[in-house]
């Protein structure tokens, strides 16, 4: 008997607590894979943001600090700079990265710190049920834009890797999505292509995942999907946006 | 042993170099930058690791993911980037990081201006983050100090895992003097609990949340109890001539050194007087008082602020003894003659005045 | 040789991805109802399974393996 | 006995560095020794100044409100200091930069150094400052000649080694001018004296 | 007149718009979220202007800006966002500007949990920001005085040119109680400072920088009379059962309420009971204990936190009365018998237990 | 008798405390006359920073409100959004903006907010004595690097206007200098346009102006100005990079 | 006299709705009544509850310790408030997520409610929860239909008055289904006890 | 009609940047010191000014006005 597919040693044993069809556990599951594929699971310190993203520390098997909203970026190089050795990513919602923690973000990026971002956006604030976010989509609804975003009164999606991808310190910059099998794998791709770039030293690097949020979206697991790709596909730009020369 | 004559801000800096501080993340700010600007041009060379962060808010999650790593680390700022701070502060108490960092007090609220104060001693000894939790709080009053208690303050700040404020006013931080550097080695401490690669070990977790109430409790008694425990090891403060002293001024910092020349003018003019000066303002060295609160017929507190040490004071002399007040603000040092003069009027001792 | 899918039950929120994306319409949504409250993913057409992965890969709670026998 | 200098004039005149040239002699001799400048964005208007006590007992306060020598280098500078100097104190003036008539309300000791010239004859402009400091030295009985060099030793170290030779010269022609004016005795007029 | 049944945190919403409340910009957090949420929807429709900051230290500075240009505004946030606000707090109180900021307390230090709890109570009284300052702080006990205080914040702002802090514990914020709303009409002020376009007027400026130490304690000296001015005006408590009482129990928002419970059940075995339950906890209402001092015998302080409120009281009884403490932690509220059973064993009195 | 060149009214009779030569004056001086030009000194509130501009408050003829370090953005969309119908706008340093207040900005940017900007990049910490900022350039000597700034170490220059001016809420965005009289004009026009843009409602506007600081430099006012045109002009895009359409 | 109800059950089964109905109608009925929720993050978990007090005192706290009402909707729930529910107090059970075996320790009484099939029955099967309500209704003296009634009114308005109806008459059925239980009496056995 | 430049002594910092962009020539740093100790710029050639206005446009403090007569 042949094990085509199992559970990572990336992961802890502990149940996802994400809502059903959330599809933060998909992106758990690659990170943890690549790591472990990578042998980094004895060598790797993750950071948390505050979100329901926060809760990466309890499944992904590897060192992790919890950051304060925003600030891992922050953490992770202390962290690197404490021990250049070790590879150091961060795990952070939209609301996290892009809201709260631009700063720390965009200055990370442009210090070329040699670690690892990973974005889970979800046009909303899943952890606080469903506020806008910077990446809200124009007219869409949430609990703070009940009727629907304008961009006269909030302005207009915020697409942070489109935003640093110039800088000469991010090394590695893409948006991946999860919502078929092939797209997983791609993403799978850029997760390892990311931490390779960390691992040769050559600057900074950012995937963000287009991600659903069922419970705060209102629409069943397959519906969301369905409502990322009419959506948000349009408004953020997939792809490779850099590579390391 | 070298003696150099220094500025209070260098001497924190060098101090921190000898006890072995191996990362410095920070952003300017005066009257604190002599320091970020000594450890920019030594720390390299001396095998350590200097970021200037964009921010304060970056500069304490640096300090945050280094010591959650095990490595000495430092920061400095004053009062508004402190400010600044008090969510990672927070944080760091709550996840019990070992870190120093530094306050260099200018004048507040607000924008303030760049004299002495001492403004922020609320902000640093009752909490001016979210939720229970304290600082340790050193306050220096020479620069021989600075250096020596920020040496001390990394052995603190390991040894109960918690980070240690050194609040010292902008003269100290900015006025020259002798400083003399033992060849006192750092201490060396194991922290198993740090996050540097899960080899061979279970991996480690650094974090502060709590999803169940009765896990929180749980945290929150255990904090407490290591405070409690703090409380009762940890009260230091210098006494000067206070064995038969009648009256009692209380100060720390700059004020403490103006006190003491208050002192000497008092015993010349044949009043006993004596000084306590805080040197952990948390814990409030308390127990100092006990025995004086018998015997004492009033304190003077002498602060550069609105009056905040004080209530200190008063919670440690529990109403037994009259507690008076002196102070300027706005970065102007209490003046000799005028403490004498306020000593006089609060407690109807004359012939003191020049 | 053939493919087999096995759905842990303690896991499986019954969110349907599985469901949505097997191509040989192996999984379905059951009527029994795990600890937790969700009508969980069941192989109805087990020998269907081509092992593709398809549904492990796409399966947010890692509730899914699949094997060769 | 305790001095308590203060140092002010323009930036750029060497105003903190004479100051902590005091600071560092006074260590030499195993003196205390407290400095402390104005400092920040003031600065930016173009005016220092700096405050020296030296002395064999403990400094209380690095703070002055009663000066025994207080250098001043340009005329805002002499104005908002004289009210602190002691009567028995002494105030050195730069001649070059401060008028006779700015020195009308001055009850202590006031020396009009025409330091500027001096050091001009020695072929080092810049060096004026450390004319004054020669001035000093003969007004007072803390410090020597000897103990600034091993004090600006300690300070600059051995890298500029022409530069302390020639500051050292500069002293001694100070010295040299004031001890022309008849030295220095207490509570006396000296010729300088406006 | 209409009575809603309503959650705290909606009810603070109502409150402000009802104030005249015409700005508000936040951040979300929970247990605070209703209270953005409410204005997101409400506010546009009455007139006024929602805008969702990228953070809480956006919030307090755009609130910094709509208050010095003269209009009433607002933020909510809980413990850490509040604590990311310090600077912007000390900035505001500095430049004297009147708003209104909500903290619904949930758990910490650090990130904590979302059960309600009162340890931001230092922050909220001492002033976690740098610089001698304080804010005004409110502390409801109901749904109703969610509301009601809101409104009362807005008018004590603009009376005093202060910022005001609503603090309530996250069971306040999150509890639903029948709530009436009268036709209070918002006072208006005159607020001729405000940044408004120089028109007709010579210009203004909002600012808290000084260059000079002189002008710095000037400016030191003012807010300190105008503080102690206010501690003077406003020093609210609510008694209850207080006039005949031999103890008094100690406490506020959701603990006094608990406390209550205590008190009647004491009453109820023939001990003489009382509660004071602090309104505002900024002044604190030391005046209500002067009385009480000299014939109470003895006060049990109930606190959702390691123990902040009870120094405050202690500081207020001068070391008359014995003052005992009990408390809850990490999001559990303080329970009735274990009060009951506290309260028997600080002050021996048996025979009140069931 | 006929003046060619005299004082403005945009500007009060307190003489600038600015060091000899720093070209934060002229840059005080055209914002004004341009504030004097359109008639809008009764009309506007200004925001300082924190820094050496922070002074600027004293010498703009305008309502001001003195903003805590980097967060004049924000301040200034309170202003705005309590009173839309003036014109509000900042000015910053680079540390102030770059540093410290890039969330605030880029944010402000990202709403659309109708602010101006104006960023004064002197490629240091002037006020606080010569520190790194993000605008340091590579090699140059200042208090906080000491060795000349690596990027290794510290990463880039950070070029603001080129970072945000893809998004669609900023509007006009343009980089100017002030080392000489037609460059100064050039300036000058582009204080104009951000203002229009403002008053036309149309978006977020930056003019940054490359300025020097002779003063940390240690360079006489004269060579300052030939050091940032050897130095910065080649590091930062010179120009409108965006205008509105 | 003071009810202390507790509902608890997994997200989406109406549990914060059922309490607040009931706080709703204790208000329009002129009672005191406070409803409190848990909250946060666990919800993702998927369980849900809210304390709900009603009656005619002044109330001091909102949290319960003693339990005078349980709706429980699950079985998880059953198992955690069940300690908090007074001797005589009552537990309503939702029959069709909860076996008879989870009842074997409860000594108060306990109503095992078909809810489900009753509100299939009716055709609206998600009003299951309303029937749940009505059985409550029989079980007490403080709140009638009528309360409930113009509780629904006052919370979600005259929008849906199709929906209010329709729940209404799921209160209704399970009234029905109580008394034809045998009714309640306090302090006794009824038929669905087990 | 001849242009004239007029230097306001109490304002100029004697920075200099005046007399370098004159094209004319007509600017040089004096000798006279000020009250704030800046030997301040003098019109050394007045004559030859033309009005151009470039010391005035490049002058920080606003020391300048530029006249015709
Ligand atoms: C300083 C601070 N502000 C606010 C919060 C509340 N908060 C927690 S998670 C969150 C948003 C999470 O959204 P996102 O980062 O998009 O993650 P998601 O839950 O969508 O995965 C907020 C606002 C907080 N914990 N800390
Ligand atoms: C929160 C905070 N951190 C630090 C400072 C100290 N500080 C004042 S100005 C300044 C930098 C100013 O540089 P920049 O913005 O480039 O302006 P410049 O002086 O160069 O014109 C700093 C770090 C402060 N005032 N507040
Ligand atoms: S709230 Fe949204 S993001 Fe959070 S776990 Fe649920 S579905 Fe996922
Ligand atoms: S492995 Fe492929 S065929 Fe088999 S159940 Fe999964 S998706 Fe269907
Ligand atoms: S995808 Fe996973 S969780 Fe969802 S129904 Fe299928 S097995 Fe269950
Ligand atoms: S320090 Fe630099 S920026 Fe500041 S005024 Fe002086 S020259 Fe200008
Ligand atoms: S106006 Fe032109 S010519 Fe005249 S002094 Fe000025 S720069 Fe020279
Ligand atoms: S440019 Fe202005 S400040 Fe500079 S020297 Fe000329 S007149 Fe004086
Ligand atoms: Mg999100
Ligand atoms: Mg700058």
């Amino acid at each position: 008997m042949k094990t085509l597919f199992e559970r990572t040693q990336g992961l802890t044993d502990i149940p996802f607590h994400y809502c059903p069809g959330c599809t933060h556990g998909i992106i758990h599951r690659i990170i943890g894979e690549v790591l472990e594929e990578l042998h980094l699971l004895e060598n790797t310190v993750g950071v948390t943001g505050v979100g329901c993203a926060g809760f990466a520390e309890q499944y992904i098997n590897v060192d992790f600090q919890g950051s304060a909203h925003g600030r891992a970026p922050a953490v992770a190089t202390g962290i690197k700079r404490a021990h250049p050795e070790l590879v150091v990513f961060t795990y952070q919602g939209d609301g996290d990265m892009v809201s709260i923690g631009l700063a720390e973000a965009v200055h990370a990026a442009a210090r070329g710190e040699k670690i690892t971002a990973f974005l889970v956006n979800n046009a909303n604030y899943g952890m606080t049920g469903g506020q806008m976010a910077p990446t809200t989509l124009i007219g869409q609804k949430t609990a703070t834009s009940p009727y629907g975003r304008q961009s006269e009164q909030s302005g207009f999606p915020l697409d942070l890797p489109v935003l640093i991808s110039n800088l000469p310190g991010a090394a590695y910059v893409a948006t991946v999505t999860v919502d078929t099998p092939q797209n997983v794998f791609k993403a799978k791709r850029a997760v390892r292509q990311a931490f390779k770039t960390q691992m040769d030293g050559l600057g900074f690097s950012l995937v963000q995942f287009l991600s659903t949020c069922p419970t705060n979206w209102g629409l069943t697991p397959v519906e969301s999907i369905q409502w990322m790709q009419d959506n948000m596909f349009p408004v953020f730009r997939i792809g490779e946006l850099k590579q390391p020369q | 042993m070298e003696t150099m004559f220094m500025k209070g801000n260098e001497a924190v800096a060098e101090g921190a170099l000898q006890a072995g501080c191996r990362l410095y993340f920070g952003y300017p700010i005066t009257p604190s930058t002599e320091i970020i600007e000594y450890m920019a041009k030594h720390l390299p060379a001396r095998g350590g690791t200097f970021v200037q962060s964009e921010s304060e808010v970056a500069a304490i999650y640096m300090v945050f993911g280094a010591a959650g790593s095990g490595e000495r680390v430092m920061t400095a700022s004053s009062g508004l980037g402190i400010s600044l701070m008090q969510e990672g502060l927070s944080y760091m108490a709550a996840n019990e990081l070992p870190a120093v960092l530094v306050n260099i007090m200018r004048t507040g609220p607000g924008l303030g201006g760049l004299g002495p104060m001492q403004g922020d001693y609320f902000q640093a000894t009752k909490g001016g983050g979210h939720g229970d939790y304290s600082l340790l709080v050193l306050a220096p009053a020479s620069v021989q100090e600075m250096a020596d208690l920020t040496m001390t303050a990394f052995d603190l700040a390991d040894e109960y895992r918690n980070p240690v404020l050194i609040l010292a006013d902008a003269a100290l931080g900015q006025m020259m003097e002798p400083v003399t550097f033992g060849a006192r080695e750092p201490k060396r401490y194991d922290k198993p609990w740090a996050t540097t690669g899960a080899k061979g070990r279970k991996r480690n977790l650094v974090t502060s949340y709590n999803l169940q109430n009765e896990v929180g409790e749980q945290k929150s008694i255990y904090l407490e109890e290591k405070y409690r425990f703090i409380q009762e090891r940890l009260q230091w403060a210098e006494t000067y001539q206070t064995e038969d002293a009648e009256y009692v001024l209380v100060a720390y910092g700059t004020s403490a050194r103006i006190a003491k020349g208050v002192v000497n003018a008092l015993r010349e003019n044949g009043v006993k007087a004596g000084l306590v000066r805080p040197i952990t303002l948390w814990p409030f060295p308390s127990k100092v008082f006990t025995p004086l609160n018998e015997r004492v017929k009033g304190y003077l507190v002498v602060e550069m602020s609105a009056g905040q040490m004080i209530e200190d004071v008063r919670l440690s002399t529990e109403g037994k003894v009259p507690v008076a007040f002196y102070r300027r603000q706005g970065g102007i040092v209490p003046q000799h003659d005028e403490i004498l003069e306020e000593f006089a009027h609060a407690f109807s001792v004359g012939g003191i005045l020049a | 040789m053939s493919a087999m899918v096995e759905i842990n039950a303690d896991l499986c929120k019954g969110c349907g991805i599985c469901v949505s994306v097997c191509p040989s319409r192996v999984l379905a949504l059951g009527q029994v109802v795990n600890s937790q409250g969700y009508a969980t993913a069941v192989p109805v057409l087990p020998m269907a399974c081509t092992g593709c992965r398809y549904c492990a890969v796409m399966c947010p709670d890692v509730a899914i393996r699949v094997m060769l026998t | 006995m305790e001095q308590r200098v203060i140092v002010a004039g323009f930036g750029g005149q060497g105003v903190l560095f004479v100051g902590q040239l005091l600071g560092y002699s006074a260590m030499v001799k195993g003196l205390n020794a407290t400095w402390i400048p104005s400092y920040g964005p003031e600065m930016r208007g173009g005016t220092a100044n700096c405050s020296v006590k030296l002395g064999d007992e403990e400094i209380v306060s690095p703070f002055i409100t009663r000066t025994t020598h207080l250098f001043a280098f340009n005329e805002p500078s002499l104005l908002r200091f004289l009210p602190s100097v002691e009567p028995d104190g002494v105030v050195l003036v730069n001649g070059s930069l401060i008028g006779a008539d700015s020195l009308k309300n001055v009850s202590s000791l006031a020396v009009v150094v025409p330091a500027l010239e001096i050091a001009e004859q020695l072929g080092t402009r810049n060096s004026w400052n450390m004319v004054m400091l020669g001035v000093y030295l003969q007004t007072q009985t803390l410090l020597n000649r000897e103990n600034l060099k091993q004090g600006m030793g300690k300070m600059v170290g051995q890298k500029h080694p022409e530069r302390i030779e020639s500051n050292l010269q500069a002293i001694s022609a100070g010295m040299k001018w004031m001890s022309e004016q008849g030295g220095f005795i207490p509570n006396e007029i000296v010729a300088a004296r406006h």
